[in-house]
């Protein structure tokens, strides 16, 4: 890293830095940092993702729900909750278990709920005369008074606790009614997760396996040929796939570590490959020579001379990785072999696809997490883009 | 082949005759430079490489523009011939490229594209890289022929065929169908050359065109250069760092340093009586054959050539000069003619060596 | 030339075998008969079904037998889980159906990307060279299957709805030249959409090293009109690295596109593959990789020939 | 009488000490092909050369590009492996050696490069470049490290201040004295200069020969200075090789080379380097021709292709290279 | 001068003449090229209105094989039922399901003890039109074809998947499959016992016992008909290539894409249902009559069979696809996926959206026969065993599910719940689908109450409940929902998403301690369910929770041959809370399913417990 560190101070990073729209997307990427190490800081739990807030599938600025899903929200989720309750053994017990996304049942005796309950079930009871509410306006007063009834069924919220309760609802939910605002936000720790080490470790393997390669040449160079060579030679996809499967009974199953592996299997590739031959350009500069002549062993020359000069291609190939580790995901989860047992874009993504929310014009959960993506890919882009630009005096 | 010795002495002879015949007969310049003022724009500002050079170019000569990397040698005639690229050169309004009454800076690029390679050839400093190498060098030649004359095919090959011959080139018929990575530097410099001059332009201008060979081969270039000087009257200017090669080819000689010429004089006058202080320095400080000065240090011009970015306001060499005086640091010099008939030579000095005492005390 | 060929082939049949073996090897991992026995197996129809499937001889021999039939180019193997079926009639019949969908593809991505290049490289730091280039990043910052899911709900879908008749198929597939543009050519638009951003972005720094070569200044010297010196000069020699990149490509063609083909239901390779594994149909996915790894191969070497081709300097050794 | 001779001897041999001493040196480059990747061709870049350097020397190798001259340099420093011949290093067969064993050796003498852009690892400071080295081979305790380099930076003409500085923040006259220090700061015997000027300005070039001929009288050093110019190898060397496709055709001590020279291709070499005097030219000898591909050299004299003496007999018998007396040898048929 | 002349000698040698500036090609000029590549033809699909043509889904990739012996999905059921008939099938549109002949002249007679069926094939059955026939006529159905096909489904080589239908069932029938396997070939025409022949058309079939769900088997597609030319012709390509008597022939198969059925030119006349008309008491013939008249579901009374000329069957593993296709008319009808169940209804009354109902779109409901449970494996130390203690810890983990939240959050709340493993509309379903004695979650009070009684309070002691489900999606989310509710009362799960043969794999190794799984309703009586936990029925047959209780065995016993009767059904109830009250599953949940259709679809009365009915289907 402290190659990295003295890169910065060259010519090519005063360049980096006169670039406006890399140093945007640098800003950019730092925000991105930022939240996933927030949420890794416990900002945003993996419970927070999952719990239910609502059935309210758009978000809450979008548009005043409709008489029918107002309807739904105030007789379905909560009240039923609170009817069952009413109807356990121990009534109090089973009341202050009643949870649903922030809100608990109201500090309340079981005989006032049940008056309300039956006051709701009435107002319900008249609603239910309507074949549709959203067509008939007369209906709004009755439906106001239910839902202020419903409102009293809940414990108030807390000023913290609402605003909660309202970011998490701002983007509305998913088909299961999990907020989709703190899921797009969970999944940028994940992204960031899966990009960082698998890009780190793409590039450090690569770069290892291609220096050693490019410099010592012989047999070395003719293994690691091989190496990649047999494992470019199966299509990505088996090989994805199936080293996915290969974990399936493992103990890692649940965590990252298959879609490390799987994109790790693959992605060191392309870097070896350059390193390799950028390696074999370096082997013959005269510095590398010199460094021979004062006697300097080959560990000491890859280390100190070849490996920290290819640092800018390493740098670049670690942009371009991290950016197709996220986009694969996507199509990892979509397969069924990507993350699980968290909320991921991709998964975000694939649910939305699957469930035909698209079909149904519910663009929120695709919408949310390809814009966060497409900032987050679209900002590295832009930067391996001027890292290319300001390393390559080639490519001006 | 120890004859062609003698042959070539005649050669140089007459060309400086020729020189001399133009200059005496006040023959009209083919091509007048008039405050050149190129710039450009880079990420740091905009750097003007080449600051007001004037000078003119006589049928039939060879004229030499010398100096350090950077100096401006080679923007000054990538200008002329507008090479450059235009998104990020800027010429200066006032600059003038006066050839045969068309200042060359007005013209469009279509208009420009008819100049090139028929009326103005170039030679490039690479030869390796200056050929196209996935095309044969038949294909290369007759490529210009094809923009600029009316030639059909089979007559285009026959006269790709002819410039080889007239390049020196061994066996043309059967080199021409090669490509030019088959044919070593020395070939493919007189390849690049033959391609410069098939239009048989006027002005050819060869940018360093030796410096990537070896000695032998060198001299085999500048004698073929010289050679078909004679026989085209194409006027040459010379790019070169190397003094050495200036006193072998050249009839006048531009010494530029930092953007600007600092001194402009025949080729003799130059060696033998240099006026600028840089001038001298670099002639001194070239290692000479003999033993006089051998093992001994050489009179090297210390410091370095102050960056095109950062400027002083005086004298661009004041810093290096060891004849340097207050006012050199305070004042640019101008380019003045100094001494006397046919001699005659400009240089950028307010104490030009030689009278020095003179225009020193005069100011 | 032939001698370049068959000491490439030489060289590579360690790789191939090393391929074979891995992918057997990650197989194998999983337990195939099991799941087609389903759970009211016994112990004996397990013993049976081991044996109908060759798995209960030692790996050397299934890998030795395996070797064996793609040595005689021998894909007689049955599918196992589409009974009567070999593994040659199944990739035969998925194959031409993925190049239908993907040649068409990389020929349109190609050509518009080194057009779009060109154009971008000419006007290299210019308002439409920015355009462009930003262009390219955008489109490559969206997900593949974001492009999928909304390519097929407007393009297909919401299209028809304008129009009012028909444009693209949202789902299906038939056979026939005629029917192509119906059935494939929005999937393949959207794949070219995809693909474009790479391949232009790619395309122009090539065109840009080559506009920086020295050869170009010679050929401008000469009086060359710009198209003469884009299109013949900068072109011919951009070709090698886009010849390149084109063959490296080429052998992904038989994989088809997974995602497409089961969004618009074209019974092709990737969709057969990905089953395939899904089922642990090892014959299907053994004997794809060997196809594929074979076609990887040759295209290395075929590669290196065009690259003598294209390039006089190369000559091959 | 004895005593004076004594002192002669004593004299003699001190001067006659033999640092480097090459024999029969053979350099090929395999070029593979085939079926079987065999080696189907060899550049034949050194070809049976062999030669002293004296303690004290100073060894200039002249030559056209691709004559050898660089791999020669080369070989010396074990940066290429002879394919077979020896170098001994003051006595001591190095040609053979390991890694390990020549490290010693290696701090005993040190390469100087000809690209100064390209000799400086761009990702090291100044500092870091020379220190490294020191510390490798133990040259100074580490408490007197910084003072050590210090003064090696004062000594080539450096600033001390710019010792944090990276490669590019220099000229390429500073770059290259930054290699000169650095070859240095191991306190060598024997430096391999490697066309150390030729990519240097003019301005420039005189500077830093200046500035070796200097270090070369304060410290002693022998060297072996590598250069295509002539100019050069005559003003800064005590003799010199000329080698033509891999081999030598002339070995002669510098004293007057335009009286001495005596194989044609030294002749040639001679008269082609331009002279910088416009009343001199056209004296030139023009050798028609190209430098045979290494690949095929002649079968006799590698010169005969170009040689404008050559008889039947040069082109089937490689001529030796014969003592002419005084240190001077030559390889041709046509010299007497 | 000199050199002026040398150039006018040279250019007259070569007749150099100068050019004027030249017109030049300009960049943009190639771009229009470039764009006329993409004006390709462009058509439009015209399909032949003169047949009539079903476009149908199927939510899956597709069938593996159409061999009713080898197939085992409910996919291959459906594809095969077009092309094989089966001796019975249920009445199309009479609630409950009623059986009727298909193959055979009249029901089968069944003998006083009722272990001897007597059966009496049609004369007018031929086989479809075959190049495995001689002159590629298909010819007549006969006595031995039936037991060919039985028989089948015991030889081992063709991996039959549904013995057990057939196990412990006609007398002499286990030993044949045990000697045949056995022998070096499988001898089809060694007899079996139980499979009496009286002549072509008629035949017996003996039972060991009265087993009474036998001639619900006889409805099931795994007992189709086929002829054994086909079987020796095609072998295992058969599966591909279905020979059999129904009203479809399968026309081409697009692996993964489409099936295309035409109609079978030589059906023998079948007719539509005619309309019974209201009973002479004002009752309706059965239940739901009087909707399905209004909905038109006689207007085809008395037309042959089947109606539609071709059928063209679609898979859809994704659902994206399918709606975009069922929204554009493409579709004849579709089923509501239960995410986009509130994209399509209002939930409150289930009814549809305005918006579909102005494009003509209708649903049509449909409650499932379904058992949706988690399952325990009885035999797990952990989890399994019937000690009070074990009994208690399965009591608690099934009091912390909240099924009514995973039905709300998964299934939009339309599933029905209840208690025990018989779903609504079956004999000894409970009243009020709740069982008097219960563990339905959530109730955490309890949970832990019974976790503390068993020993381990706050799920101390207990080892991780290792949880398999199948990869899907939902599955998956579904088993995170529950694993969070077990974490409060102590309880850690570990979830497992594997591929459905993984899950196969485990199950018959009893190698999963808790596991997902779902049972449909393969005949319409509760036996079919309470089969699952039968102790000999154990791994790796239908019992995968392996219950193996003796009185509960002998009640089943007892069970399986007695008729429908007001005492079976009390053992029904028995059975039901045994199972209720020992937890070996938790659930349970019936889906519902909402198909929606175009107006043009006539006659459609969906069904999932047979799949034949695409027969009577129709366009307008």
């Amino acid at each position: 890293m402290s190659a990295i560190g003295k890169m910065m101070a060259t010519r090519e990073a005063q360049k980096l830095w006169r670039n406006k729209s890399a140093l945007l997307a640098i800003v950019v990427i730092g925000i991105y940092l930022l939240t996933a190490l927030f949420v890794m800081a416990g900002g945003i739990t993996r419970d927070t993702c999952d719990s239910i807030v609502g059935s309210n599938k758009l978000p809450g600025f979008f548009q005043q729900d409709s008489p029918e899903k107002r309807y739904e929200n105030a007789t379905t989720k909560f009240l039923s909750k609170i009817k069952r309750a009413l109807t356990a053994e121990d009534v109090t017990a089973a009341l202050k278990e009643v949870k649903l996304g922030p809100y608990h049942a109201a500090d309340k005796s079981p005989a006032e709920l049940e008056t309300l309950v039956a006051k709701i079930d009435t107002l319900a009871a008249e609603l239910d005369e309507s074949p549709n509410l959203d067509i008939d306006p007369s209906i709004l007063p009755k439906l106001a008074e239910l839902e202020a009834a419903e409102s009293q069924l809940k414990a108030p919220l807390s000023p913290w606790e609402q605003f909660v309760h309202n970011a998490s609802v701002c983007l509305g939910t998913d088909s299961q009614g999990r907020s989709i605002f703190f899921r797009g936000i969970y999944s940028i720790k994940i992204a960031i997760q899966i990009g960082l080490v698998t890009a780190l470790f793409s590039v450090a393997l690569g770069a290892f396996l291609g220096a050693a390669a490019g410099y010592f040449g012989g047999w070395v160079d003719h293994v690691v040929v091989w190496i990649y060579t047999t494992f470019s030679s199966i299509p990505n996809l088996v090989l994805l796939v199936v080293l996915a499967y290969a974990f399936t009974n493992s103990a890692a199953k649940d965590t990252l570590l298959p879609v490390y592996i799987a994109f790790g299997a693959t992605f060191w590739i392309g870097t070896c490959r350059v390193i390799r031959g950028e390696t074999l350009k370096l082997k013959e500069m005269e510095y590398v020579h010199a460094a021979q002549t004062a006697g300097f062993g080959p560990i000491h020359i890859l280390l100190r001379y070849i490996i920290p000069n290819t640092a800018h291609l390493m740098l670049i190939n670690f942009s371009l990785l991290l950016i197709a580790a996220i986009k694969s995901e996507v199509i990892l989860s979509y397969l069924g072999f990507g993350v699980k047992n968290q909320p991921s874009w991709g998964i975000m993504i694939r649910d939305a696809g699957n469930n035909g929310d698209v079909v149904g014009g519910f663009f929120w959960e695709i919408g949310f997490a390809t814009a966060l993506m497409f900032v987050l890919v679209l900002a590295f882009n832009i930067l391996s883009d001027a890292l290319q630009d300001a390393f390559d005096p080639k490519h001006v | 082949m120890r004859c062609k010795t003698h042959l070539i002495q005649n050669t140089f002879r007459n060309s400086i005759q020729i020189v001399n015949d133009n200059t005496t007969q006040s023959d009209k310049p083919i091509l007048k430079v008039r405050d050149l003022r190129t710039s450009f724009k880079t990420g740091r500002g905009t750097v003007t490489a080449v600051d007001g050079v004037s000078f003119d170019l006589y049928p039939g000569e060879t004229l030499g523009v010398v100096g350090e990397s950077g100096c401006g040698k080679t923007v000054t005639n990538k200008s002329i011939i507008r090479l450059l690229p235009n998104r990020v050169t800027i010429y200066d309004p006032g600059s003038v490229v006066d050839y045969r009454g068309t200042n060359l800076l007005g013209l469009t690029e279509s208009q420009m594209r008819a100049i090139r390679g028929n009326e103005i050839g170039m030679i490039f400093q690479e030869p390796m890289t200056a050929l196209n190498p996935v095309f044969t060098i038949g294909w290369q030649i007759e490529e210009a022929l094809q923009y600029h004359t009316d030639l059909n095919a089979s007559q285009r090959r026959a006269r790709a065929i002819e410039m080889l011959r007239l390049v020196e080139m061994p066996n043309p018929e059967k080199r021409i169908d090669e490509y030019p990575h088959q044919l070593s530097g020395g070939m493919r410099q007189r390849v690049v050359i033959a391609i410069a001059l098939c239009c048989e332009p006027d002005i050819l201008i060869a940018d360093e065109p030796t410096t990537a060979l070896d000695v032998t081969i060198q001299s085999q270039i500048l004698r073929l250069m010289d050679g078909l000087k004679e026989k085209t009257g194409t006027a040459i200017i010379l790019i070169t760092h190397d003094l050495g090669v200036v006193a072998q080819a050249c009839d006048r000689v531009i010494v530029m340093y930092a953007g600007q010429i600092v001194e402009m004089a025949p080729v003799r006058q130059l060696f033998h009586n240099p006026k600028h202080p840089y001038t001298k320095a670099l002639l001194d400080s070239m290692p000479k054959p003999g033993r006089s000065g051998h093992q001994k240090r050489l009179p090297a011009i210390e410091g370095t050539v102050p960056s095109l970015f950062d400027l002083p306001d005086g004298c661009r060499f004041a810093d290096r000069c060891q004849h340097r005086r207050d006012k050199c640091e305070a004042s640019l010099p101008e380019l003045v003619t100094i001494g006397e008939g046919t001699q005659e030579s400009k240089a950028r000095c307010f104490y030009p060596i030689g009278d020095a005492q003179a225009v020193g005390e005069a100011s | 030339m032939w001698a370049f060929v068959i000491r490439k082939l030489v060289y590579n049949i360690p790789v191939y075998l090393a391929i074979i073996m891995l992918l057997m090897v990650l197989l194998r991992q999983r337990d195939p008969v099991a799941g087609m026995l389903g759970k009211n197996a016994t112990e004996q129809d397990y013993i049976n079904k081991r044996e109908e499937l060759g798995l209960n001889v030692p790996f050397f021999v299934q890998y030795g037998k395996l070797v064996k039939s793609i040595v005689t180019l021998d894909f007689s193997q049955k599918v196992w889980n589409e009974p009567g079926v070999t593994v040659g009639e199944k990739l035969w019949t998925a194959v031409p159906r993925s190049l239908a969908l993907t040649v068409p593809a990389l020929a349109i991505t190609t050509v518009i990307s080194i057009f779009i290049a060109m154009l971008s490289a000419f006007y290299r730091g210019r308002w439409i060279d920015r355009l462009l280039v930003f262009f390219a990043v955008l489109g490559m910052s969206v997900s593949f299957l974001v492009y999928i899911i909304f390519g097929q709900y407007f393009g297909a879908y919401k299209l028809q709805q304008w129009v009012g008749s028909p444009v693209f198929s949202i789902h299906g597939y038939e056979s026939g030249i005629w029917n192509w543009p119906f059935y494939m050519l929005l999937p393949v638009l959207i794949s070219v959409i995809v693909a474009m951003g790479y391949d232009t972005r790619f395309y122009r720094a090539v065109m840009v090293e080559e506009t920086q070569a020295d050869y170009i200044t010679t050929a401008r010297a000469k009086g060359a009109p710009q198209s003469k010196v884009m299109f013949v000069h900068m072109l011919r020699n951009a070709m090698i690295p886009i010849v390149t990149r084109v063959m490296i490509t080429l052998p992904f063609l038989v994989t088809g596109s997974i995602l497409l083909e089961e969004f618009f239901g074209i019974p092709g390779m990737g969709y057969v593959l990905l089953s395939a594994i899904r089922n642990n149909d090892f014959p299907v996915v053994e004997g794809f990789t060997a196809v594929f790894a074979g076609l990887f191969i040759l295209s290395i070497i075929a590669t290196d020939i065009l690259y003598a081709i294209f390039d006089p300097r190369v000559r091959l050794q | 009488m004895s005593e004076i001779a004594n002192e002669i001897v004593n004299a003699e041999l001190v001067e006659e000490k033999v640092l480097v001493r090459v024999e029969n040196a053979v350099k090929h480059f395999p070029k593979r092909g085939g079926l079987f990747n065999r080696v189907i061709a060899k550049v034949h870049a050194l070809n049976d050369v062999s030669f002293t350097i004296k303690k004290g020397q100073t060894l200039g190798v002249v030559g056209e590009s691709g004559c050898g001259k660089s791999t020669l340099g080369k070989v010396v420093i074990r940066l290429h492996e002879l394919t077979s011949g020896k170098v001994t290093f003051d006595g001591v067969d190095i040609s053979t050696m390991s890694n390990s064993q020549l490290r010693p050796i290696r701090q005993r003498m040190q390469m100087i490069f000809q690209d100064p852009n390209s000799s400086l690892n761009p990702r090291m400071t100044v500092e870091t470049t020379i220190k490294e080295v020191i510390r490798l081979h133990n040259v100074v305790p580490e408490s007197e490290i910084d003072a050590h380099v210090d003064q090696l930076l004062q000594k080539v003409g450096l600033r001390v201040d710019d010792k944090t500085k990276y490669p590019h923040e220099f000229s390429g006259g500073q770059k290259q004295r930054i290699g000169i220090a650095r070859a240095l700061a191991v306190n060598p015997e024997f430096i391999i200069a490697d066309e150390p000027v030729s990519a240097l300005d003019v301005s420039i070039q005189a500077q830093v020969l200046n500035l070796m001929m200097d270090l070369k009288e304060e410290l002693g050093l022998t060297l072996l200075f590598v250069s295509h110019d002539l100019k050069v190898i005559d003003h800064f060397c005590d003799s010199m090789l000329v080698m033509y496709l891999g081999n030598i055709v002339e070995e002669m001590p510098c004293d007057d080379i335009h009286a001495n020279a005596k194989h044609p291709y030294t002749r040639a070499l001679l008269s082609c380097n331009p002279i910088t005097d416009p009343d001199q030219r056209g004296e030139l000898t023009i050798l028609e021709g190209e430098v045979p591909s290494p690949y095929h050299p002649p079968a006799g004299c590698p010169f005969v292709t170009r040689c404008p003496l050559k008889t039947t007999k040069c082109e089937t018998e490689n001529p030796p290279l014969l003592d002419r007396g005084n240190g001077h040898r030559v390889a041709c048929w046509e010299v007497e | 001068m000199t050199e002026r002349n040398a150039i006018t000698s040279l250019r007259s040698k070569f007749h150099l003449s100068r050019r004027t500036s030249r017109t030049v090609w300009r960049l943009p000029t190639w771009s229009f090229i470039f764009c006329l590549l993409f004006c390709g033809p462009m058509q439009s699909i015209c399909l032949a209105q003169s047949e009539v043509v079903l476009h149908l889904p199927m939510q899956t990739a597709g069938p593996n094989s159409l061999d009713p012996v080898r197939g085992s999905s409910t996919y291959d059921n459906i594809a095969a039922s077009y092309v094989y008939e089966t001796l019975l099938e249920y009445e199309y549109l009479t609630r409950p399901y009623k059986l009727k002949p298909c193959l055979l002249e009249e029901m089968p007679e069944v003998s006083e003890d009722g272990k001897t069926f007597t059966f009496k094939l049609r004369d007018d059955i031929f086989f479809q039109d075959d190049p495995c026939f001689e002159g590629g006529k298909g010819r007549k159905v006969v006595t031995d074809d039936v037991f060919y096909s039985l028989k089948r489904m015991a030889d081992t080589s063709n991996q039959p998947k549904s013995w057990w239908l057939m196990a412990d069932t006609i007398e002499g029938f286990d030993e044949y499959k045990e000697e045949q396997n056995e022998a070096e070939e499988f001898d089809y025409s060694v007899p079996v016992s139980g499979m009496v022949k009286i002549n072509d058309r008629e035949f017996q079939i003996v039972l060991n016992k009265p087993f009474y769900r036998f001639i619900y088997t006889l409805a099931m597609f795994q007992t189709s008909v086929l002829p054994h030319e086909a079987v020796d012709q095609y072998g295992l390509k058969l599966s591909r290539h279905p020979v059999g008597t129904g009203p479809f022939l399968l026309d081409h198969w697009e692996t993964g894409v489409q099936m295309v059925y035409r109609r079978n030119p030589n059906y023998r006349d079948v007719r539509y249902p005619s309309d019974p008309g209201m009973l002479e008491d004002g009752t309706a013939p059965y239940l739901g009559y009087e909707e399905d008249k209004a909905l038109g579901l006689y207007e085809s009374a008395g037309q042959r069979l089947p109606l539609a000329d071709k059928v063209v069957l679609t898979m859809f593993p994704i659902p994206q696809p399918m709606w975009l296709k069922f929204l554009n008319q493409e579709l004849d009808y579709s089923r509501v996926p239960a995410e986009n169940f509130s994209q399509a209804f209002i939930k409150r009354k289930r009814t549809l959206r305005p918006s579909f109902v102005e494009k003509g779109i209708r649903v049509v409901p449909l409650p499932l026969l379904d058992l949706i449970y988690n399952g325990f494996n009885m035999e797990d130390p952990g989890f399994g065993g019937y000690s009070d203690e074990k009994k208690w810890v399965r009591q608690a983990i099934s009091l912390a599910i909240d099924l009514e939240e995973v039905n709300q959050a998964f299934y939009e709340g339309i599933n029905l719940l209840y208690d025990g493993p018989i779903p609504n509309g079956l004999e000894g379903h409970p009243e009020g689908h709740s069982a008097e004695v219960n563990y339905r979650g959530p109730n955490l009070q309890k949970a832990k109450a019974l976790l503390a009684k068993a020993g381990h309070p706050n799920g101390e002691g207990l080892p991780k409940l290792v949880f398999y489900t199948s990869r899907q999606p939902q599955s998956v989310a579904m088993a995170y929902m529950s694993a969070r509710k077990l974490k409060k009362i102590g309880i850690k799960m570990e979830i497992n998403s594997v591929d459905f043969s993984e899950l196969s794999e485990k199950l018959r190794e009893k190698g999963a301690p808790f596991f997902g799984l779902a049972w449909g309703a393969d005949y319409p009586d509760a036996e079919n369910f309470l089969q699952l936990f039968y102790g000999p029925f154990q791994s790796p047959m239908s019992n995968n929770f392996n219950y193996n209780r003796p009185q509960y065995n002998q009640l089943y016993d007892e069970v399986r041959v007695m008729p429908p009767s007001p005492e079976r059904t009390a053992k029904y109830e028995k059975m039901r809370d045994m199972i209720i009250e020992d937890v070996p599953m938790i659930g349970s949940m019936a889906r519902t399913r909402y198909y929606l259709i175009h107006s043009r679809l006539k006659n459609f009365k969906p069904e999932e417990t047979f799949s034949n009915w695409v027969k009577y289907l129709t366009i307008e």
